[in-house]
């Protein structure tokens, strides 16, 4: 299991610098589903406003592992593998749907809502023949239980039993900001997925490169949605793992980027249709812009009033899918939803201010495809993984790996 | 059902598609009427009756933003697609307006020469017929993708 | 060759490779004559003259109870396809009956969203003209897949 | 070689566990061609049929390894490795035809239908330069041969000289079994192919599990073509490796699946058109239903009166090609082909009573992706690998691990 | 425009590709006026206005010269194509002749059943009408293949 | 890095046998990057004539590895890794096109055409905060270098300091053989690609094979164009790895093909339209065919008045691109421009002597595939790999593996 951790080394630089095999290398990414993934961590399951009522299902993923989330008669959530104790067959096929209990197609062994195998078929034979011995014990091999924690409508889950409660796993900071957010019961408003040409852990530091925002997104910058110059700060949990970066709407007016030349920063480029942009500061505290993310996969998002929560699913060493799923409040009135879909201009593959974010990791996973020795320089903000009231710093990047080496081992 | 009018919604789904494919999206807006909509949804969207879009557009004036942030601001490898449309389904005729319901297969062809099926569905349409200069344009232009998945991104529209 | 023709030839496919990708399955046996017969076989079979069919049905009967099969009995992963057609090529026309030609591609599209291009092929059909209710039906629809090669399972009819 | 072998451990349970490793790791895969479809086993080829005349080929597959096999002007059978002994192209590229000798298109080197290289371009050169030294011996790289076994117009091949007599491969049981259905000469009605989403091993298991078939496919239980209270029984051959499982046509009319309220078990569903399943006891014995196997990759099987020969070819660690040939006999009148082809929609892709095989491997290969260390139950029937007059039993699924272990040496 | 000109290079172009998918390559020529050209380039030539062709032939005579070096000469493995054309978007028309623009799909099935997309693009296509015969001929076919990639080789013509 | 040539070792007989697992091993594709391309080789990158002014740049590759060729302000080339200091992005997306200097897309870090970095995004931070601690160097981090060495024309670059100066690399044979085609300012005619499906060895050694051409190639035989009674020779260079083939116009008429009964000479087979192979001997020297090569993956071809030069690029253990871009020169007349055209009917992917060459190397990579531990007899021509005045040989095959062998240190 650490073939890969043993032969390998991390450089002396420490969180500044990042090797490139740990991108590309396949031992690595097998090792992460054990020492990750089914490790110490809380992954992203979904929203609880995706199991509507009792009697619910669907399904969810813990790294590659295929699960089961359901909602009880008695409105409890369970989370279990999605595998048969019989032979190892997907329990559950649909995305979601509605069931009492949950029967495998293969043999119809079936299971409860919190997946205790319940019934295993001609468990006695027919006729006095065939059947099982009486002191066979398949419960024994049901499918992997998951412990579960929810968080302001937010379901997670994990397999360890050393994962410690999810406020103290998250920190006081993170917490409030998620609290900042999810302050009212979530209404769904659609989801969709974009299948990402890299490996998982790009697509984890892009989302906490405060200092790439505004200077690939172009339109960001044009339009100054977002500029390193605006009021904002970055938080980083004591672990290193999650992060909350911010800044406020209103925009300095400075010209920061325009002296320095950057390619971001066009002139003379408005919009011939200014209510995209339009918004309300629905939560009262002039942020316009929030990332949140969740180690190891999660992230959280305010764009404005556009809301959305997305969570990885590796695919492979080199492909992952990002799951988007869009939300508003149950109280919003329909001049709000109206607004939170035309700001969904913003997000997703097609967004204005996020397409970009589907192809960069990809730029790099090819760029270092043939430099697996050397390392990239993560030095903006020095060596800190500490919180701090500027962006212009890759701190959550190398907060990243900070918890990353400390559950891989390196 | 005349003929004639088949053949002016498939023509202009057809001129919709050859625009797209060549580049010259700085046509594209110009298939809609002024205050036309054009919406990208999934078929899971679709069918739950849930409101979200990748593209969310509710006029002319907001394709043109789109296109002009696709042309000098967005960052995407160099690529081009290649759409296949089906006979179009006519529906319902109302004031000056038709439905009608069109197939679509869509190749993405990137730089490299690499192809892949990048997004097949169907365009749900309603279209203004003999519309002052351009012939017929789009009320509404709703497609429905059939995937959930997009690979990597959506710049070019569909 | 009357244009006439060509569209309620071409229209038909088009109905029926609608109602198949809508997912209205109980509406695809109405688009046979009582005695109709539907076949997919594949290329192989069909240049080696070669009887045997992956579907073989010679009523509307049958083609119901596989729907029926399909919606209450069988086993499969939730999933779409995308049938595009290609013109229809126009044959004889005898006894209120007309053969046609027509090609096919099938993208099938899993729950998952992953899209693969599943068969591709052309129908070889023949229609009864201006049947009573349906203006027109297939007397017969012969199948002829391209490729021996099935991925996985073909449940849905084609 | 065996690099897999040493570093992996069978469960201590023994026949009735298996670990979920042996479906996903790429060593064994790689192994598992030298150990068993070049080792002592036999492995099916074509039908005889198949090659109709004198100067006929076609192509067949040793597992991975491709094959032509061959009948000469003489009405003799051949079969060697599709692989020139020049610089090793593919000799013959067409899936059959005719031929009187065979020509390497890169070269126009050239070999007799026995295999034998008898053609070297330019051998001695041109102009009394180039070509190849005398001492050369070119034919001592030839394409490897196999030895042939037919058996009821069935072609079999092996390349190992342990391979015993086919008829002491299959034993006496099996051996009967298979003349049963191969009474006469056979007619050929077609051929199809199926993708299967998962290893080679997970679609043999398939076939072996009496247990599965009534239970799976809901057609077959609600119209009581085979329901396991059907009188039936199941063959395991001594080695464990070849199966037969078989059940009267005619149905006790128990009630047991309604009772145990089993999801296969729907009421009140019937055939609008019955002629589907009319069926003609061709063979005399009322056995509607007859599946067989032959290890490693070997199908036959009559259900009613469509009759099958099926094969798998492995295409990768997950990927299987399972070809289908279907057939009847020269002596069948037109209602009976008629018969044969009407059935024949309950078998392939599209088969009511198959098409659930095609995918339900596939859902146990992604069931397990992620429990490698786990095992699947392999219990009922206990723990015997005999043959037993019901079918309640995993017995054939255990034989088969049975001869993989003994193959593998695990 | 007339529907009955738009029927009439569409259907020409419906007869070409099903005469190529049908393995009919001996018709293949007699689409093309004596003198006719047929060229094979990429999107890329193209645009930049290089006139380098994968296939360029300026004659019948040449087009029978590949067909019958493709049956008797050149080594592929068996393989057929399926085309797949959108509605074609007629241009300027003088003395007989109409330009057309149409897009195609092209899926490769090997002889194993596998299938991939091969090919996508456009045929710019200068059409003779009324010709004799065949009523219709190509004077210029120009396929412009979205992709410089092409997988193994290209025997059968597009 | 030598996991690989520690565990193979090459077989007794040395140049005359080729062991199957060359091709399939993933482990040698992987150290062949290290150790070919971006050892001590010269690797063709482009033609000059493809970055036409000052302030242009296009994208090449090095093995597996982006490269990018740039001509700066004062016309000088420059070649470095395609690859960020940063973070490792591509750092050029586009193929080809202008550029005073170059900004990654994804931080707007900045280089200057010979690939040093010359800007980082707000590396003093803003407003007294974040930014880059004054010791760092990114500028240490850039993009690796190559020196280039441009040779009529053509573009080569290595890594390596210890690659010997391109003529010495070449040989004074090989050197001599490229001026007499590359002998006047190029004008390009177009381009295109192929994808391989084989390892790229199997296609170099195609190209070096004297003795397939005019067995394959049907077409060429039938035509006279080439065929092994042709006067010709074979050139290899002292090195092994470079070679050239070519061969007179003009034909003996001899019927050896004929007499052999080979399938690649057919009778009675005339184009109907010859001008198809009109050609004028524009290098005076009746030579109407030449191929040559030099290692590791770089073709350059005369086929009558078509010119072309081809070049590999690894996609992996089994896929390989090959990039063709066809060529006349500057001072051709119209009627030599038509002329050329209508020959590269001969070659690319649709060539009716090359498309035979985008299967062979598959046909082998497949027949080969389940024979690793196997070898190929390379003995035509004997064990030699020097210059021949005949082309019934492997001469040019066997001074490949020669070369391959050296730098792998098998
Ligand atoms: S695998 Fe689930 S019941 Fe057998
Ligand atoms: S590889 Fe078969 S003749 Fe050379
Ligand atoms: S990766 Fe290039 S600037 Fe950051
Ligand atoms: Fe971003
Ligand atoms: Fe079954
Ligand atoms: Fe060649």
């Amino acid at each position: 299991m650490s073939v890969a951790t043993r032969s390998r080394h991390w450089p002396a630089e420490g969180l500044t610098r990042v090797p490139y095999w740990v991108y590309s290398d396949a031992e690595i990414y097998e090792e992460e589903q054990g020492r990750i993934f089914t490790g110490a961590t809380w992954s992203y399951l979904c929203l609880e406003a995706e199991l509507p009522g009792p009697n619910t299902y669907r399904r969810a993923n813990l790294g590659t592992m295929p699960i089961v989330v359901t909602r009880d008669g008695d409105g409890n959530l369970h989370a279990f593998e999605n595998r048969c104790a019989h032979r190892g067959s997907l329990l559950v096929l649909k995305d979601s749907g509605e069931a009492r209990d949950i029967t495998c197609v293969y043999h119809n062994w079936s299971y409860d809502l919190c997946g205790n195998l319940t019934g295993v078929a001609f468990r006695r034979g027919l006729g006095g023949k065939g059947g099982m011995p009486p002191e066979c014990r398949p419960e024994t091999y049901g499918p992997r239980k998951l412990r579960l924690a929810t968080l302001c409508g937010l379901v997670f889950g994990t397999l360890s039993a050393e994962t410690p409660p999810i406020e103290e796993y998250l920190g006081p900071d993170i917490h409030s900001r998620i609290r900042r957010v999810m302050r009212a019961p979530v209404k769904l408003l659609g989801s969709y997925s974009q299948s990402l040409p890299s490996n998982w852990k790009l697509y984890m530091e892009n989302v906490k490169d405060s200092y790439h925002a505004s200077l690939l997104h172009t339109f960001f910058t044009t339009f100054r949605l977002n500029r390193l110059s605006q009021k904002g700060a970055i938080v980083v949990s004591e672990s290193g793992g999650h992060h909350a970066s911010y800044s406020l709407a209103a925009d300095s007016g400075g010209r920061e980027y325009e002296q320095a030349g950057m390619r971001s920063a066009r002139e003379g480029f408005g919009l011939e249709e200014p209510k995209l942009l339009e918004w309300v500061d629905e939560l009262g505290d002039g942020i316009g812009l929030q990332i949140l993310s969740v180690f190891p996969t999660f992230v959280l998002q305010q764009t404005r009033n556009s809301l959305a929560v997305r969570h990885l699913v590796p695919q492979g060493l080199e492909r992952t899918e990002l799951a988007w799923t869009c939300f508003g409040f149950a109280s919003d009135d329909e001049a709000m939803t109206e607004r939170r879909l035309r700001q969904a201009n913003l997000i997703g593959p097609a967004g204005y201010i996020s397409m970009e974010d589907g192809a960069a990791p990809g730029f790099v996973q090819r760029g270092v495809a043939s430099a697996p020795d050397l390392l990239s320089v993560v030095e903006m903000g020095g060596a800190s993984v500490a919180s701090e009231d500027n962006r212009v710093t890759e701190a959550a990047v190398r907060g990243f790996w900070k918890a990353y080496r400390g559950y891989m081992g390196f | 059902m005349s003929i004639d009018l088949q053949w002016k919604v498939a023509n202009l789904n057809a001129r919709y598609v050859a625009a797209i494919d060549d580049n010259k999206l700085e046509e594209w807006p110009d298939f809609f009427v002024a205050n036309g909509s054009y919406r990208v949804t999934t078929a899971e969207n679709f069918e739950r009756g849930l409101p979200l879009a990748l593209i969310y557009a509710t006029s002319r004036a907001m394709l043109r933003d789109r296109v002009r942030s696709l042309r000098d601001a967005n960052v995407y490898e160099a690529q081009r697609y290649r759409h296949l449309i089906g006979p179009a389904l006519i529906g319902g005729q109302e004031g000056g307006e038709v439905r009608a319901q069109t197939s679509f297969m869509v190749a993405r062809i990137m730089h490299t020469g690499e192809t892949t099926i990048f997004a097949t569905g169907r365009y749900h349409d309603r279209i203004l017929l003999d519309a002052p200069e351009t012939g017929e344009a789009f009320v509404e232009k709703l497609v429905i993708l059939d995937s959930r998945l997009i690979d990597t991104l959506l710049a070019i529209p569909l």
